[in-house]
């Protein structure tokens, strides 16, 4: 993995995880935390710009944020569940991370 | 690995510090060290020893205080960020004519260049944003 | 002097900011003024709303409870925004409390309506 | 006609309190009177007398400072939002065992009825927001 | 006029803009100060969202911020300028005031 | 120790926050570690880069003109987001400092080969 990018914002920053999804290849990754975590939902608003993310770039959701804001249930299945061990783990294994706030 | 952590974000005001706090925890159970945490922007508010939280509700202070006794990591608040948001040590009080002062004595005032040392140090470095 | 009408908008998720918080705070203290109080939920502050939850795991309070006190403190005109639940895809059974699920006109109307706006 | 006006920007972080500043000068030329300023969310450090601006290149507390002298309006800080900012009284210093203490005597620490007497008490409330 | 909308926000907040414009009836007026000012600028971004704004309704752009951020020359055609005389004047015409952030 | 490659991402508009003024800081400061320094200006970061502009009505130190000092500082690798400039109807000649305008594959390239990456 190249580049983790961190992503603690809500739907009302839009725009930009739009950039954010237009910035990673196929080779990055990209974790919500925060407020971002309502982007790991299933639902129309989330789907269509979580869609554009590059094939085979992991999406993964912090569990503690998720859980903590009543949405596990609500989990998309695009995205992958990972605890904070998890984040650092992704942190370990890309070469540098980039936060989107 | 080696690890420094930037914190923008407020107590109270953000996610970010405690974010940062659950990181480094988990960071350190797996074996890894943290070379320091650079507090800016906002974040220099969590130099502050004036931060109250009403009821203790809020375990956050206390957690960087046991942190801090258990493990040799560098508490930076940027001294450019820190003035400007008033949290300034006994010196800082002195040389702008304030009376009183607001440091936690646990964090160091000190200036950018801590930010810089810490990426050329550390093999990560993970930034917790607030806007 | 008239009851005046205070309207509270809540657009932004739980947690990542203290705008639900300190707004359900000034909520509060604008029920003890008897004045005729209105929450409108939209955008990401519908999550302000969400039945489950747990906070112990992220450290920081969780203020969402006090949205539960609202009925007792005779506020009960509590409005969401019914295209931003549908589009997040959240439905009434998982709100913590009874909200009334409104439309854009309205929610223009109760803006027309207020007396004085606050925004969290 | 009467207005109240809400900040919720800090100084040097936000432009909030700055616009709500110039917004008053030109109310009050205009020929209104201000009942309130109301320093709510970050906005409340607004109130904290340990800030500090370097080169003294900001003008913002010493325009404060005169505003309050030269006319009679009420700057109060939700002391709910200011003990969380670190933004406290000598007597809210004594209550939580502080050694220091931050506010600005021109300020007042008061709770959120305050927000609520001004929406009642005003022709308009104007809110300078933060995130 | 009803309400005037007051907007502080730049381009990564287009969700809010949006909203901000899909609330606004005939009857209000929207002055963008602050960050906000970029919204006001003659360009294929802003030009889109500004167009759904409501026929009749004010749109201003605070000249104090425009000016600050040498965005002056930029100004698009369908927006008034006003200076915080213009601002404060805009208070008294409405009946109330939403800030968006 | 071989030089870093640290890289400074400016996404946000001068004067609303303190984004920008910091980061410049940033910047200055790492230029005198003798590294390697990029800054990319994306999305609304590109109004810190304008020519023009007086913040004396608006109460607000302008930093801006710090960004000028970049290339006395050994600092010369300073790129613009170019669909971003043209979306915003901002052309190279407004600009205070020369900056390269770059493609998003070029940005993306820059991102995967810092050592550090900062977000202002």
């Amino acid at each position: 993995m190249t580049t983790l990018h961190i992503f603690n914002q809500g739907t009302l920053q839009s725009a930009l995880l739009q950039r954010c999804i237009e910035t990673m290849s196929h080779k990055d990754a990209l974790i919500f935390i925060e407020d971002g975590v309502v982007w790991a939902t299933d639902s129309p608003l989330t789907s269509q710009l979580l869609g554009k993310a590059p094939q085979n770039a992991g999406i993964y959701v912090l569990s503690e944020d998720l859980g903590a804001r009543g949405l596990s249930e609500l989990k998309a299945e695009s995205v992958a569940v990972v605890d904070y061990n998890g984040f650092v783990e992704l942190t370990e294994q890309s070469q540098n991370t980039l936060s989107w706030f | 690995m080696i690890y420094s952590i930037v914190v923008y974000g407020a107590p109270h005001s953000s996610q970010a510090p405690y974010s940062a706090y659950q990181f480094i925890q988990a960071a350190l159970s797996r074996g890894h060290s943290i070379y320091r945490i650079f507090f800016y922007h906002d974040g220099a508010t969590n130099g502050s020893s004036l931060v109250v939280s009403p009821q203790d509700d809020d375990l956050l202070p206390k957690a960087w205080h046991e942190l801090k006794q258990q493990h040799e990591i560098d508490f930076v608040v940027c001294i450019g960020a820190g003035i400007k948001r008033g949290v300034i040590n006994e010196q800082e009080a002195a040389r702008y004519e304030r009376t009183q002062h607001s440091l936690n004595d646990r964090f160091e005032l000190s200036g950018l260049g801590q930010l810089v040392d810490a990426s050329l140090k550390s093999d990560r470095v993970i930034t917790f944003g607030a806007r | 002097m008239s009851a005046k009408r205070l309207l509270f908008v809540f657009s932004n998720s739980p947690f990542g900011n203290a705008l639900g918080a300190e707004g359900l705070d000034a909520v509060l203290a604008a029920s003890v003024f008897d004045q005729d109080v209105t929450l409108i939920f939209q955008l990401d502050g519908i999550y302000q709303l969400m039945k489950d939850g747990d906070t112990a795991d992220i450290g920081i309070k969780d203020h969402r409870k006090g949205f539960k006190a609202l009925e007792m403190y005779g506020v009960d005109t509590i409005l969401v925004d019914a295209m931003d639940m549908e589009a997040r895809g959240i439905t009434e059974s998982q709100l913590a409390i009874p909200a009334q699920p409104v439309d854009r006109t309205k929610i223009t109307e109760t803006i027309h309506q207020a007396d004085a706006i606050f925004t969290f």
